[in-house]
């Protein structure tokens, strides 16, 4: 008996709370969302929520959509997939929300996809990778300049074949991105006929990298994939630098995680040198749109207060865009009915502070925008360096590039 | 002690030995024990008694060496199984189950050791009846965090008599009690021993030793050195050099 | 004794009856969420608390006996589409082995090493579910439901009302367990194992007992969590958040009697569950440890403690 | 064969920064027999206090962690008394609710960084940091070394401590018996303090070492519960030296993995050899108990 007036409590006190917040007389559009503010991913999702609040507060300084203001509805999910089954029900049931958008990264939007394609919900990705791919949610939009899920190993993998690489080594985290990552490679080199001479995964919480990259450099391959994590990243990079790699390999780097977050910039510093590795956004000439520059201000100054990453050029952005994709679309559509909005978003291109984006049928973006930059003459200890053009060096996309390889990786890093 | 009866005894002990290590705390030690006997074990500190005891009880196993209750080998079996043959004891450092009261203390013994299928209300009654007897009946109902010294011995004592024992032992159960307890404690000891109970009594006390016992074995380190009734181990010349002289 | 057991299978089925009709009336999702996860925890707690309440053997492994039931019906539902009972049931019974042979190994060694020991097993554990790509492996995998089935017109109702089944089973089981001559000497051994052995208690098994049972139910619990996700990974489902919780839950709750786990875990569940949509930040980390250090101090007994302090008079002790 | 040498000689640094990380624990919970699960916490803390100093200030974050020693020590002088007056004062079972305790702490400590810190990774810069020392083939990375330094010197100065001084003997002699302790005159209480503040203190080399051998974050701590604990367990409890000669075949058997099998299998392998361990010598491999 006891349990159950607690239990029933507890949903009143919820459901309570929420009908006594909404009370202007133009009611605001309600966006809601889960975010990692905690747990493994928080670094990530921190600067991309502070990119969707400045969003709403361009929005709502201009009047908002369609004449109602935007409010966002933000809960915590602790990085952890268990959590965000909860909290977008009580989105969904109980706050009413008017549009979803997902939290940043794979793991904790995976368990929320099968309920917002049962529901016909539209959802706005946040960077997670293949989520859809079983799923095939048709109101599914990915903010991630990510593409066809193979391109991105693809131009990595091209860009050391045209530097003379026959054959590859493959490391990755035992984690799913990472792992996705090194799928798709394994992948391209079966396709294109390369040579996989060493293929590992390291776990979670490696504390020395130093006896792995030892039989990595054994292997004496040409092109390095490292799909990895923030920490990891790090040690990993350390470890090449120590160690040392052998003067065959000709590119190193392509899937690690952490080395777009300006603290870690700012640690590795000249270890950075001569790696080629994926990004979204970079402060090259090519990379600015309309209302980039602003965007940048703005977040700069948000950033320092917030104790978020100071750069932020990797995720920021692209919440900024989310809003930007929803912004036009409801204007477009005149409402806010999720399937004429899911089906303005699928059909047409859309201008945002990261480039023109267009989606293909599976909700990801038609064509990779995902960056190859090398990073050159990096100082140690030095966060504002980054802001400048030429310290990472973008090699593809064609359109983007700013730059040729150095190759090879020993004489890049000097 | 002198019938036919004596012939088969209650608990023989066959070239014991107990090593730890390098250490050899039980030497080939053999002794049997006639039913209804009061048996004392005496011996300096280290001597091996306490080994001895762990070694009856099954708290320690033995390799080379069997124990022998009721003409069995209870060599393999385990301590929870001898208590329910029969064999039951007390500690040197009192080992009450401290979350329970007096009573639930002498109910996990009565739950688990009792040998035929009674009700909750006939537990009760044995219960009660041997804490009657312990002079403990009052403090049925008290945390065993809550007894003194002596009450903390008395229901050890209880606790063992509720499994129904056919040999008690008892480890220094008058260890650092004033003269009237342990004449408390004695006069106990006796009175269980008057109720067909075997008893093998280790103490320091010697006083208490040579009123309680029939006969007296002494160790010291490991063998045996002598056996006996009270008075001849006492003149014995080994015993009083282990423990005057070392 | 026995007027209280007929209150307790009335409460119970109350219980049953209100959740299987709010499955049938509520039409708001978020209840049967949030709800879920609560229910959930409650088996959790109560299952730990028959291993680390009754007989203070801390396990430090919960997550690894959840996780094997997430990952049970995982491996059931991808290569057989097996049912949700089915799932359940099997996880239990590897549960139950999985506590076998975890009490095989371990409950030889004394109180802290069978915690460690239970640490060791978890990562164990999860290193070879991140290794088996059947399952998915590191990447984690992706799970569709089957279709409801009636009289639930929703599969997380239909989730909610089985979680609830296993919720009173589970404390049926521990309020049998402490009532009976097993209680009694889990509780002896926890006391004092050579004390309990010496006065006839055969606490090897009775430790394995609470073992395999403490083992099925976690497992049990874990089970359904794999279609309420419909997605698993092993860092998810072999997260340390379960080991913690469900000792504190037992904790706050007190382990003296039964209902302190059921306590415990509503009391701390129902309050992150509401953290999570009010406050939604690290102060709902740092409420959880405020909480355990002060209740673990203030109230070394649980909530059962400070009850049964403020009815003192009242014999103690039984029930 | 010349992967498998590099392998081992990895792996005994590894260990002997596992050992330094440890150590602290062994003396905690080794010889007071305090189940302190907040002991990464505070080893976490501790390197975040020498990133900050080291950031602020440009100290070498071994300095650092020698300056933030002494604040430790009185820390933990106060968490044993706090722990002391909850627990071990009431009497026994401080077990479970010991345990729920320190997880407790450790969780609040987690949010404090957070809330002081940030959520992003840190580290340090020093010479030694990124650089390695070259024998014939073989290249060691100098922080690996500082690791296998400090490890020593701490092995060394608690062992002499523990076994040269009076209240190293002290200490260890209130683990075997606390009664016997009394008798010689010295209070218990007293001389679990000062071993409880001195286990904390060597968590400020420590937690340097942490910051130097790889970035750290504020959730790291959960990652080294195991690994500390299965250090200290594996040893036997209490044991300095034998908490190093654990640390570094935990540290030898991870890098033989990483390097000549699956890489991804290298923690079940160590915490499988930490159960074989367990099943076959309970006490572990240099017990103080018989």
């Amino acid at each position: 008996m006891k349990r159950r007036t607690l239990l029933g409590g507890t949903i009143a006190v919820a459901a309570f709370g929420l009908v006594s917040s909404v009370e202007a007389q133009q009611p605001p559009i309600k966006i809601g969302m889960s975010m990692p503010q905690t747990g493994g991913l928080a670094g990530g999702g921190k600067p991309s929520l502070l990119g969707i609040e400045i969003w709403r507060d361009d929005v709502n300084a201009k009047g908002g959509i369609l004449g109602r203001k935007v409010e966002l509805v933000v809960y915590d999910d602790k990085s952890s997939a268990a959590e965000t089954p909860a909290i977008y029900s009580k989105l969904i049931d109980v706050d009413k929300v008017d549009l979803l958008f997902a939290p940043y990264a794979t793991v904790p939007t995976a368990p929320i996809m099968p309920m917002v394609k049962q529901r016909g919900l539209l959802l706005i990705g946040n960077f997670s990778f293949q989520v859809n791919s079983k799923v095939g949610h048709d109101m599914w939009f990915n903010n991630a300049p990510w593409g066809p899920p193979d391109s991105w190993a693809a131009s990595f993998l091209d860009i050391g074949q045209k530097a003379g690489g026959k054959t590859m080594a493959l490391l990755a985290a035992d984690q799913e991105f990472a792992q996705n990552l090194a799928k798709t490679a394994r992948e391209v080199a079966t396709k294109r006929g390369m040579q996989v001479v060493f293929d590992q995964s390291y776990p979670p919480n490696t504390v020395e990298f130093s006896s792995i990259i030892r039989s990595l450099k054994a292997a004496k391959p040409d092109i390095v994939y490292v799909a990895s994590y923030p920490p990891d990243s790090a040690g990993i990079l350390r470890a090449v630098n120590e160690i040392g790699i052998g003067d065959n390999v000709k590119l190193f780097g392509g899937g690690m995680v952490g080395l777009q977050f300006g603290s870690v910039m700012e640690n590795m510093g000249s270890l950075l040198n001569g790696v080629v590795n994926y990004n979204s956004w970079l402060p090259e000439k090519s990379m600015y749109f309309d209302g980039t520059k602003d965007f940048f201000d703005k977040y700069t100054k948000r950033a320092v207060e917030a104790k978020v990453d100071p750069l932020g050029y990797y995720l920021a952005p692209f919440g900024y865009a989310s809003g930007q994709l929803v912004e036009q679309a409801i204007k477009a559509v005149g409402s806010l009915d999720q399937k004429a909005i899911a089906k303005y978003l699928r059909e047409n291109t859309h201008k945002t502070i990261v480039g023109p984006i267009a989606f293909s049928a599976d909700g990801e973006r038609k064509e990779t925008a995902v960056l190859q930059a090398q990073f050159r003459g990096v100082a140690d200890k030095n966060m504002e360096q980054f802001r400048s053009s030429g310290k990472q060096v973008i090699l593809f996309p064609e359109n983007l590039k700013s730059g040729d390889l150095v190759t090879p990786f020993e004489a890049a890093r000097k | 002690m002198t019938n036919a009866e004596a012939r088969v005894p209650l608990l023989r002990i066959v070239s014991l030995t107990k090593r730890f290590g390098g250490f050899t705390a039980l030497d080939n030690v053999s002794v049997d024990i006639p039913p209804g006997e009061r048996f004392g074990l005496i011996g300096p500190n280290g001597s091996g008694k306490t080994t001895l005891i762990n070694c009856i009880s099954g708290a320690f196993r033995t390799e080379p060496g069997t124990v022998l209750f009721r003409d069995e080998d209870i060599t393999p079996l385990q301590p929870h199984v001898r208590t329910r043959r029969g064999i039951a004891r007390s500690f040197q450092i009192p080992r009450p189950f401290r979350s329970m009261t007096v009573a639930e203390n002498l109910m996990v013994a009565l739950d688990f050791a009792a040998h035929e299928h009674v009700s909750v209300a006939q537990r009760r009654d044995t219960m009660m009846s041997i804490l009657t007897q312990m002079g403990l009946a009052s403090k049925a109902n008290a945390s065993a965090t809550k007894l003194s010294q002596v009450e903390l011995r008395k229901m050890e004592l209880a606790r063992a008599m509720a499994t129904h024992p056919k040999l008690l032992i008892s480890d220094e159960a008058m260890a650092g009690l004033s003269s009237s307890e342990v004449d408390e404690v004695l006069d106990l000891l006796m009175s269980l021993a008057s109720q067909d109970i075997t008893i093998i009594m280790i103490e320091h006390i010697m006083q208490a030793v040579m009123r309680f016992s029939d006969r007296v074995m002494c160790l010291d380190a490991g063998k045996i050195i002598a056996i006996g009734t009270p008075s001849e181990v006492m003149a014995n010349q080994r015993v009083q050099e282990a423990y005057l002289g070392t | 004794m026995k007027r209280k057991g007929i209150l307790f299978w009335i409460g119970a089925a109350v219980f049953l009856a209100a959740t299987f009709l709010m499955t049938q009336v509520v039409g708001n999702q978020y209840p049967f969420f949030a709800g879920y996860v609560i229910l959930q925890f409650i088996v959790l707690a109560v299952a730990w608390s028959i291993l680390g309440g009754y007989a203070g053997y801390v396990n430090f492994g919960t997550s690894a006996f959840f996780g094997v039931g997430v990952y049970t019906a995982v491996f059931l539902a991808k290569a057989f589409g097996a049912p949700l009972l089915v799932q359940i049931a099997t996880a239990a019974a590897i549960g139950a082995l999985m506590g076998f042979a975890l009490g095989l190994l371990t409950l030889r060694m004394q109180g802290i090493f069978f915690s460690i020991a239970t640490i060791a097993l978890t990562i164990i554990i999860e290193t070879v579910i991140t290794n088996w790509r059947f399952v998915g492996g590191a990447a984690g995998i992706q799970i569709e439901r089957p279709p409801t089935t009636p009289p639930f017109d929703n599969y997380v109702q239909m989730l909610f009302f089985v979680q609830a089944l296993l919720v009173v089973l589970a404390v049926a089981i521990s309020r049998y367990i402490q009532n009976s001559w097993i209680g009694r000497g889990l509780q002896a051994l926890r006391d004092d194992e050579l004390a309990a052995e010496c006065t006839g208690v055969p606490t090897l098994r009775l430790k394995l007992m609470a073992c395999v049972i403490s083992g099925a139910l976690m497992c049990a619990a874990g089970a359904p969590a794999a279609m309420y996700l419909q997605f698993a990974n092993p860092a998810s489902a072999f997260d340390l958040n379960y080991s913690v919780s469900a000792l504190a839950m037992s904790l706050i709750g007190g382990t003296a009697h039964w209902s302190g786990p059921i306590i415990g875990a509503i009391l701390l569940s129902a309050t992150q569950q509401l953290l999570t949509v009010t406050i939604s930040s690290e102060v709902n980390v740092l409420l959880l440890g405020v909480m355990l250090v002060l209740f673990v101090v203030g109230a070394p007994e649980g909530i059962i403690g400070l009850v049964r302090k403020i009815f003192h008079s009242r014999n103690e002790g039984k029930e | 064969m010349d992967l498998l040498l590099d392998a081992v000689v990895i792996g005994v640094l590894l260990g002997c920064f596992y050992a330094a990380v440890s150590i602290g624990l062994s003396v905690s919970f080794g010889l007071l027999d305090v189940p302190h699960v907040a002991h990464p916490a505070f080893l976490v803390l501790a390197a975040y206090l020498v990133f900050f100093i080291n950031e602020h200030y440009g100290i070498d974050p071994l300095v650092a962690g020698l300056i933030i020693t002494p604040l430790f020590f009185v820390f933990g002088l106060a968490a044993y008394r706090l722990y002391y007056e909850t627990f071990e004062r009431r009497g026994s079972d401080a077990g479970v609710r010991g345990i729920a305790f320190f997880f407790g702490v450790a969780f609040i400590i987690e949010v404090l960084i957070i809330l002081q810190f940030g959520v992003d990774q840190r580290s340090v810069t020093a010479a030694y940091i990124g650089k390695s020392w070259r024998i014939g083939d073989m290249r060691i990375p100098y922080r690996m070394l500082v690791a296998f330094g400090v490890a020593m010197a701490l092995t060394l100065l608690l062992t002499l401590y523990l076994s040269k001084t009076y209240m190293g003997r002290a200490i260890r002699a209130v683990a075997q018996d606390q009664e016997a302790l009394r008798l010689m005159g010295a209070n218990p209480i007293r001389v679990k303090q000062w071993a409880f503040g001195i286990a904390t203190a060597v968590l400020g080399l420590a937690g340097a070492l942490l910051i130097i051998v790889a970035p750290i974050d504020p959730t790291l701590d959960r990652a080294y519960i195991g690994r500390t604990f299965c250090v200290v367990v594996m040893a036997g409890l209490g044991s300095m030296s034998g908490t190093l000669v654990a640390a570094v075949i935990l540290g030898v058997a991870e890098s033989i993995v990483l390097t000549m099998f699956g890489a991804s299998w290298a923690p079940a392998i160590a915490f499988a050899m930490l159960l074989g361990v367990l099943a076959v010598r309970p006490q572990g491999l240099f017990g103080r108990r018989s």
